[in-house]
């Protein structure tokens, strides 16, 4: 039973916090399985991902890669959003159906729970809402997990991202080495624990290591960015030379934004006959070149030049413009993705370092 | 006789100075350990900026299409093959190019030292002739760097660039010691529907991010026919069928022209195994019609000539 | 007369005796509207000239409209000839006039006044839309003659379904004037008041193309013709035969309808006849009723053909091949043999044959149908033509021509073409009319132009931005798709496909009122694409573009689904599924339609002469028709002379001289300031395109090199003599070839002692490496037997064949060799003759051979002094390197292949290349000089225009896309594409570009399109299958 | 329901009870195999009415992407048919088209498309009967692998 908006799903609630044995982790995910679709990180051809799960043992905690984001069990890579057929010259629509049960999202970590909250302001603050988004955020209990172990490309931090942030999740676990300390942030949240023999109160020694293990993984965080006032400074380099070298070695992939947790732009297309087929939304990318080609032929952004600076400008200028806030949430998967090493974490250092023609 | 390295610098320095070229292309040390990056070198104080190690991965020849002026390159043998492809596809001027060709022993592939770290994470990594020393949080290893080559660099055929106008480091001998195509003729001879299973599994993986599309030279299309409308020659979703028709058609495309250098396997964030169809490629090519790209300035794309009495078993 | 410089140019010294060249009238008129008639009228018409067609009955098509199927590609008559008449019939520059007669004639070549007699046809044929709702209310039921009189139709009728002008008349004669007809007309088209008319026509030139009748079988009582009703005439089966005939193309016999097993046909039925008078062959009929047996058999699986037979003459190209698979794949039995008697069971209307077999036995057998095999004649109406023309009849009563001038008749200005002149087939037909209308062409060429219209198409509609609007005709085809697949299924079936807003089913979509049909729905509907579901676009498409071009589409809005050839021809026996078929085939056509887009045609000037490659006899007299019409003509001679084959032929059938007409020739050609002639000359490569040639030449021993730019191409390169390597040729002086011998009878060396020859037949034909008849060799043997026998009429003279082939009026000599004592022995290939040298009686080296005698029944021997191989005739080697440079194909044999062995003999498939003479097949002289005078007249249809538009279908680059990687350039085989250096992309010269597509399907990007055939396109079809 | 839809009903209900038919989709080149496959017509030669024809001026116009776009459709067997080498109307369309196929039909197999799927022929305007044996041989060996499910795309 949904009661609740997204725009309240922000209301925390203060609940006391419990603990639970690492050990018996895998008897809650599978309590769950029984009453609920369960989506958690997993891992599936050699890449950890988020997926639907049917079994605890296929929960991956400690996967040896950074995962994907878990932006795909809400805004799929592909998805159809209606099906037409000719029949006798007669033509007949249909949309997909509305999730039937509820969800739950397992194990998010902050920064990707912070990048769905980015998104929200995307697909469901203005209207008309986006209602294939919506339906899948609203039927979902978000998970989070407190970040103890963050990557070398990870910077977060300098973005206003706490690795032990709570933002936007319903239930939160936090690993403190033998248990994880839980803490419920809503009412969504706190129904999935309760009845539950698994949790037990936390104690007091639980919460001090808790502290600890915080500290500790947000000093692990090498990288440090100053990015004060970027969107200004965008402003005032939109047309200096910073941009043709800086996008030099783009091959104009999509890497960079399929792994990110927060791009959201989609293509829409059409497919199959005259006499039936389909719309989909499939994930776009705006360093194809394509990305902006006008059915003229036209192409606004024609070179890596415009490319580059269009993603830097919206993801750290117009979409605070729009939301008020920056739209990268520092997890560095682009950094490792990009088959031509193009760190984010440089070519911000570069916008800050460039002084104004 | 001083290190490639140093050569190229020397050389970038020279043809800088003398105004011989606008713009030396060639890597730099990355931001991630054992991963290099394409650097572009304007300035002839900056040609210290420039490296040659086996993290010089990346097909440079990339960026030579769709360049004007004159561009000094450092080439690997497979990039310079690359640009010989270039040239002979009227996208490279040849006199627009210098090309530092460097003959190449191999360079590593970091998903196949990440996959013996078991999630370890490298901080620190350094590297000698055949040695490579990684370090991270709590472990310190030395690897083999011969272990951890690419798969197209263990096959390599052509170690020393066809075509060059400088050339830095000695010739290499060409070696021949493992069967090119074993990993095809070992694909060749499962039962058909193995060899869909297999390629189901692996397309199957693709987020068509067009990464092994994007790093390929020779795919300088302006327009790919993936994303052409009017008609829609294939799917854009991750349909499993519309996947593996983009991989075929792509591999089609490559098809007799193809160098193998491995970067679309490199690029790959899912490491989909693609070498399993441009190898394949490449093999029916030079089993048809004797050919191997490349090599030439005067070859002729082998897909628009014939003979007239050419290979038709298959033809009823 | 102040015009000689063009006075030299007309070579005929009887028309330069006609009317002064500054007034001849440019307008021909064309006797007879058959194959032949249809034909001349289209070249000359489309050269340049109005043409009036006469044709005494109610409308075009002739005999060839009454057939079923056409040997030896069994295409269907009436889909052949069918397109051929409404282009006649829409032509604007062509006037038909049906129920007409000649009355008279005044003036001459030039200007003549020809007045012409119209009956009544008590229909207003402007007015008749030829709907048939008269006919369907008329109350009486009269003969159909189209059917041969075996079925019924109404007093109010039209010929054939087919017919142009489609229009009903009105017999008069069995009319009972209830005036049914004139209250259902809603067109007021009915006048019973109707009068007799005349018209005086003004024309430079006539053509006589009245054909020939069929022979009356019951002149030959022994057969039982109208005696028996199950003794029927060959054309009657034809009607038969028909899907659009009396039994709706079921084999049933007339007395009870039952379908008979046993069919006989008798051949030479009113031909090669001396008791009827008609001792000529009629060429044709050993052809034809091969092909209605083997058509027989098609429709009707467990029919037993029986062809009796005295000669087999299937000397025409390929007929051989034709014969074989008759044979072979067909089961049809051929047995040789003079039918003596036909008498009938009067229980079971069965017949009896009764015949003598080769061994001299009688025998009879039983036939549930007997098909008599009738020969042409001439008749009553065509002598009555031929007075009141004043021109001559031979013998025979066909029209008599000089056979250096096998289509002028005695009087000049008056030309002939077709059976008219001597029995003959389709293709000898309108090779004959296309040389006619050029013997026209040539005098009447000063007043070209100026007397026609020129087409004006309504403007062409914008369908841009529009969606598509498509209609779907569906053609039954009489029975032939209908007879299979369920046309009103599909007919509903189209109707729910998306843009489709209008589906509807033709008895036949290609007849000339649902053209008519056509263009109403167009309008009506408001249609932007049609599409035709009937037969193959090779043929059909051309007809049913020029109907939308009239309502203002562009042509290439239109799509054709062939549901007959490729769908209920080939799945006669499932019809459920040619039905699903025919559906899926017409919805993809939709899914192409769709997305049609109106395409231009390039218009590409011509350069007004031709090349002419072959200086012998085929090609001097196109050379001379082309410069006759004023075109300038290169002609190239790989010799030092001129002269060709003929130069070895010294004497013809009739025993006159060649030398004479040969040196008039060749004088000719050498005197005309039009034609230039390069002798010991090489062609060593032709570009470019219809209009606009360039070819490079290598002249005499320095091969000096020359290049000319030309409009046309005419391949004349003859053949050669097979050179044997049997029977000890070239070991014994005394084994010749027949063109060997008669180079000694021609110089006399055979003056002496009476000498025993004997002539082998068929050495280097029809065997295994040259499986095709050489056509001439009979004939040759014959004529050098006669002369044989006229130098001594001592000597024996034995000619051992295996069939005789004098066809035509040949047959004469044939008869008279026999009557002069030349012995004739049959042997078969399994039995050939052999020959070897061996000591006579008298101890001196004689040539003995030894053959088996059918009639005796045992191998016999004679002793010869000379042995002459009657050598056939093969196509030179330099034909493929020729047919390479100019993209146009060679047969099996070697020898040069037409567009369409029945209706475009002289044609190719690439435009501006045309052939005659023995490239195209081995030929007699009369024949080489109808086709080169053909080749000539289909050549100035070209040359005579300013411009000539180039395909639509072409490559087109979206310069976008393009990388400009070359590989499109490396794909043309035409040298179309270039890359343009500065913009990096590839342009297409789109007068080169033929339109195969070769560049678009290797370019990667898709930047290169082939407009008409568009990867859109492509895709949605497969798509929507 | 009308007359059409009554029997359209009917035959659902009889494709039911029939055994499974292949879809051949053929591609013949205008001047040779198109022709052939008239001459077969104007022959009465029979052959498996599963074919269905889209005429191309040249087999050099077909791309290999249609052939898979086929397959991707559904379409159980594809046949591309073209003029003899030496005999091609447009020169050497076909022969670019040969090595364009013998790729393709090579790639195509490994990747794990059963090889009856693909096939290739020669048939001249002469050759009816050719035309009439290589479609049933295809029918008939398509008919064998049964219905194509690789590289189809779902619904």
């Amino acid at each position: 039973m949904i009661l609740r908006s997204s725009s309240n799903r922000s209301v925390v609630l203060k609940m006391k916090e419990k603990t639970i044995e690492k050990k018996d982790l895998s008897g809650f995910i599978d309590s769950l399985l029984e009453e609920y679709q369960v989506f958690a990180p997993t891992i599936a051809e050699g890449i950890p991902r988020f997926d639907r799960i049917s079994s605890s043992t296929q929960v991956s905690l400690d996967s040896p890669k950074l995962e994907r984001s878990p932006k795909e069990v809400f805004f799929p890579q592909c998805e159809t959003l209606f099906t037409y057929q000719l029949i006798d010259g007669k033509m007949t629509m249909e949309e997909p159906p509305a999730l039937e049960s509820e969800r739950v999202l397992l194990f998010v970590r902050p920064c990707d729970v912070k990048a769905l909250t980015l998104m929200d302001s995307v697909f469901t603050s203005w209207e008309p809402k986006d209602t294939n988004y919506l339906d899948k955020r609203e039927k979902t209990i978000i998970v989070g997990r407190a970040c103890s172990r963050p990557w070398s490309t990870c910077f977060c931090t300098s973005l206003g991202v706490d690795p032990f942030g709570k933002e936007g999740m319903d239930l939160v676990f936090e690993d403190i080495g033998d248990k994880y300390v839980v803490e419920a942030l809503t009412e969504r949240g706190g129904k999935i624990i309760d009845g539950s023999s698994l949790f037990k109160d936390a104690e007091k020694k639980d919460l001090e290591n808790l502290k600890e293990v915080s500290k500790k993984a947000t000093e692990a965080i090498r990288s440090e960015l100053d990015v004060k006032e970027i969107e200004k400074k965008l402003k005032a380099i939109y047309d200096d030379s910073f941009w043709g070298k800086v996008s030099e070695k783009c091959v104009g992939c999509g890497v960079c934004s399929y792994l990110c947790p927060v791009c959201h732009c989609f293509d829409v297309q059409d497919e199959g006959t005259e006499l039936k087929g389909k719309r989909v939304r499939i994930w776009d990318a705006c360093q194809y070149p394509i990305f902006t080609l006008h059915a003229s032929g036209h192409n606004p952004r024609t070179s890596s030049r415009e490319r580059i600076r269009q993603r830097m400008m919206h993801k750290f200028s117009y979409f605070i413009e729009n939301f008020g806030e920056l739209a990268c949430v520092g997890c560095g998967r682009c950094i490792k993705g990009c088959p031509g090493n193009m760190d984010i974490r440089e070519v911000l250092t570069g916008i800050m370092a460039t002084e104004a023609d | 006789m001083s290190e490639p390295r140093d050569q190229i610098r020397e050389h970038a320095r020279r043809l800088l100075d003398e105004g011989k070229v606008e713009v030396i292309i060639g890597y730099e040390k990355g931001s991630v350990p054992l991963q290099s990056t394409p650097c572009f070198v304007r300035d002839a104080d900056n040609v210290e900026r420039l490296i040659w190690d086996s993290t010089c991965g990346p097909n440079l020849a990339k960026y030579l299409f769709d360049r004007e002026g004159k561009t000094g390159i450092v080439a690997k043998a497979c990039d310079a093959r690359s640009i010989v492809v270039g040239i002979v596809e009227n996208q490279i001027e040849r006199e627009d190019v210098v090309v530092i060709g460097v003959p190449c022993e191999g360079v590593i592939d970091l998903k196949k030292i990440d996959a013996v770290l078991d999630g370890k994470e490298i901080l620190e990594a350094s590297m000698d002739n055949d040695k490579v020393s990684v370090k991270g949080d709590g472990f310190e290893q030395i690897l083999s760097k011969k272990e951890f080559l690419c798969d197209s660099c263990i096959s390599c055929r052509h170690r020393n660039p066809p075509v060059y106008d400088i050339l830095a480091g000695d010739e290499l001998e060409e070696t021949k010691e493992s069967d090119e195509f074993e990993e095809i003729s070992k694909l060749e001879a499962k039962s058909p529907e193995e060899r869909w299973n297999h390629f189901s599994k692996e397309l199957g993986k693709c987020i068509r991010c067009y990464a092994c599309r994007n790093v390929c030279p020779l795919c300088y299309c302006k327009e790919c026919f993936v994303d052409e409308t009017m008609p829609s020659w294939c799917g854009k979703t991750t349909d499993l069928s519309d996947t593996m028709t983009y991989h075929i058609i792509r591999a089609l495309h490559i098809a007799g022209r193809c160098v193998d250098c491995g970067a679309c396997s490199r690029a790959c964030p899912e490491d989909i195994d693609l070498r399993a169809l441009t190898k394949k490629v490449e093999k029916i090519v030079r089993e048809l019609y004797d050919y191997e790209p490349g090599l030439s300035l005067e070859e002729l794309p082998v897909l628009g000539i014939f003979e007239q009495d050419d290979p038709q078993e298959f033809i009823k | 007369m102040g015009v000689k410089g063009k006075e030299s140019t007309i070579v005929d010294p009887k028309i330069a005796a006609s009317t002064p060249v500054s007034s001849r009238i440019g307008a021909v008129l064309v006797v007879g509207g058959g194959v032949g008639g249809v034909q001349a009228a289209l070249d000359l018409a489309e050269s340049g000239f109005k043409v009036y067609i006469v044709d005494s009955t109610s409308s075009i098509g002739g005999v060839m409209a009454q057939l079923d199927k056409t040997f030896p590609t069994n295409d269907c008559s009436m889909c052949i000839l069918s397109p051929k008449l409404v282009e006649c019939g829409r032509h604007l520059n062509i006037e038909i006039l049906t129920c007409s007669e000649i009355e008279g004639i005044t003036g001459k070549a030039g200007d003549f006044k020809v007045t012409v007699k119209q009956r009544p046809k008590y229909i207003d044929v402007e007015k008749c839309t030829g709907c048939s709702e008269c006919a369907k209310y008329c109350p009486v039921d009269a003969i159909d003659v189209f059917n041969e009189g075996l079925s019924e139709r109404a007093a109010v009728y039209v010929k054939y379904p087919q017919a142009v002008p489609l229009a009903y008349m009105i017999d008069r004669d069995v009319c009972i004037g209830c005036g049914l007809c004139e209250s259902m007309c809603l067109a007021d088209a009915i006048h019973y008041d109707d009068q007799e008319g005349e018209r005086e026509l003004n024309v430079g030139a006539i053509i006589l193309a009245p054909g020939l009748e069929e022979f009356d079988a019951s002149i030959k009582s022994e057969y039982g013709y109208g005696k028996f009703r199950n003794v029927i005439t060959s054309i009657e089966f034809e009607r038969i035969l028909s899907a659009s005939g009396p039994f709706r193309g079921r084999v049933q016999r007339p007395s009870d309808g039952e379908i008979p097993r046993r069919i006989a046909f008798i051949q030479c039925v009113g031909s090669r006849d001396t008791t009827c008078g008609n001792s000529y062959c009629s060429s044709v009929c050993c052809m034809y009723a091969t092909k209605e047996a083997v058509i027989a058999k098609e429709h009707q699986k467990d029919v037993e053909p029986t062809i009796f037979y005295i000669d087999m003459r299937s000397y025409g190209k390929d007929f051989d091949k034709y014969i074989e698979r008759a044979k072979e794949e067909y089961g049809v039995r051929f047995i040789r043999c003079r039918v003596s008697s036909v008498s009938e069971d009067p229980e079971t209307k069965n017949l009896r044959i009764r015949y003598e077999n080769e061994e001299g036995k009688i025998v009879e057998e039983e036939f549930d149908l007997v098909v008599l095999s009738v020969g042409f004649e001439s008749s009553e109406g065509i002598r009555e033509l031929a007075y009141r023309l004043d021109i001559e009849l031979d013998e025979y009563g066909f029209c008599k021509t000089p056979i250096f001038h096998p289509l002028e008749t005695s009087k000049p200005g008056i030309f002939v073409c077709g059976a008219f002149s001597s029995p003959k087939d389709i293709p000898e037909t309108v090779m004959q009319a296309s040389g006619a209308a050029a013997c026209a062409e040539g005098l009447l060429s000063p007043s070209r132009g100026t007397l026609i219209k020129s087409k004006e198409y309504p403007g062409e509609r914008t369908i841009r931005g529009q969606p598509p609007r498509i209609g779907v005709f569906v053609c039954h085809c009489g029975i032939n798709i209908g007879g299979v697949v369920d046309v009103p299924n599909v007919v509903e079936y189209a109707r729910t496909l998306p843009h489709v807003v209008y589906s509807e089913a033709n008895l036949y979509t290609c007849s000339s009122d649902t053209q008519k049909l056509i263009k109403e729905k167009i309008e009506e509907y408001d249609l932007n694409r049609v599409i035709v579901a009937s037969c193959t676009p090779r043929t059909h498409e051309p007809l049913f573009q020029e109907t939308i071009r009239e309502s203002g589409l562009n042509r290439y809005l239109f799509e054709m689904a062939n549901i007959r050839d490729q769908c209920s021809w080939v799945h006669m026996h499932e019809p459920e599924a040619a039905t699903e078929k025919a559906r899926d085939l017409v919805r993809m056509a939709v899914a192409k339609a769709s997305k049609l887009e109106p395409l231009e045609r390039l218009s590409l000037s011509v350069i007004p002469r031709g090349l002419v490659v072959g200086g012998g006899l085929a090609g001097m007299t196109s050379a001379l028709a082309l410069a006759e019409q004023g075109f300038q003509v290169y002609l190239v001679e790989k010799e030092k002379e001129l002269g060709g084959f003929l130069r070895h032929i010294h004497y013809l059938l009739d025993g006159s001289e060649t030398k004479k007409h040969l040196e008039d020739l060749i004088e000719k050609v050498q005197s005309n300031k039009m034609i230039e002639i390069f002798l010991e000359a090489k062609i060593e490569e032709i570009s470019g395109y219809v209009g606009n040639f360039k070819t490079a030449i290598a002249i005499g021993e320095d091969r000096e090199k020359r290049e000319v730019e030309h409009g046309v191409v005419l391949v004349a390169t003859g053949g050669e003599e097979y050179h044997p390597d049997q029977h000890l040729y070239g070991k014994d002086p005394r084994v010749l070839t027949q063109l060997e011998l008669e180079e000694r009878l021609s110089s006399k060396k055979f003056s002496g002692e009476p000498q025993n020859v004997v002539m082998i037949q068929c050495i280097g034909s029809r065997d295994d490496t040259h499986p095709y008849c050489s056509r001439m060799c009979c004939s040759e043997a014959v004529k050098n037997a006669l002369k044989l026998k006229e130098v001594n009429p001592k000597s024996e003279v034995f000619i051992l064949y295996r069939d005789i082939r004098t066809y035509g009026i040949a047959e004469k000599y044939y008869l008279k060799a026999r009557e002069e004592g030349v012995t004739f022995i049959r042997y078969n290939d399994t039995n050939e003759p052999r020959v070897v040298e061996q000591t006579s009686d008298e101890g001196g080296k004689v040539l003995a051979i030894t053959v088996f005698d059918p009639t005796l029944g045992e191998e016999i021997l004679i002793e010869a002094d000379f042995v002459v191989l009657s050598a056939g005739v093969v196509p030179p080697k330099a034909n493929e390197s020729l047919a390479k440079m100019l993209k146009v194909p060679l047969n099996e044999d070697g020898f040069f292949l037409e567009a369409h062995v029945k209706l475009r003999p002289v044609d190719f498939s690439t435009e501006g290349v045309f052939v005659c003479g023995m490239a195209h097949a081995p030929k007699s002289i009369e024949e080489s000089i109808s086709q080169a005078r053909a080749a000539a007249s289909r050549a100035s249809t070209i040359l005579a225009r300013d411009a000539i538009e180039a395909e639509g279908v072409t490559a087109d680059v979206n310069d976008r896309r393009c990388n400009g990687c070359g590989l499109c350039v490396l794909v043309c085989a035409y040298n179309a594409i270039e890359i343009d250096e500065e913009k990096k992309v590839a342009v297409v010269n789109t007068a080169l570009c033929k339109g195969c597509g070769a560049c678009t399907a290797t370019c990667r990007p898709a930047a290169i399109d082939l407009r008409g055939f568009t990867n859109e396109q492509l895709v949605s079809v497969i798509n929507s299958f | 329901m009308t007359s059409v839809e009554i029997k359209s009903e009917s035959k659902k209900i009889e494709d039911m009870d029939k055994e499974w038919e292949p879809k051949v989709l053929a591609f013949l080149c205008n001047w040779c195999s198109y022709a052939g496959a008239d001459l077969a017509g104007i022959g009465r030669i029979q052959y498996p009415p599963n074919i269905r024809v889209i005429r191309v001026p040249c087999s050099g116009r077909v791309n290999p992407f249609f052939l898979i776009k086929s397959l991707q459709c559904g379409i159980d067997g594809i046949l591309v048919s073209g003029c003899h080498p030496g005999e091609c109307h447009y020169v050497s369309g076909n022969l670019v088209a040969r090595r364009r196929f013998a790729v393709l039909k090579s790639l195509m197999e490994y990747i794990g498309i059963e090889p009856g799927r693909l096939n290739f022929s020669w048939v001249s305007a002469a050759e009816g009967e050719k035309f009439s044996r290589v479609v049933s041989e295809v029918v008939k060996e398509v008919k064998a692998l049964g219905p194509v499910k690789r590289l189809v795309k779902g619904e």
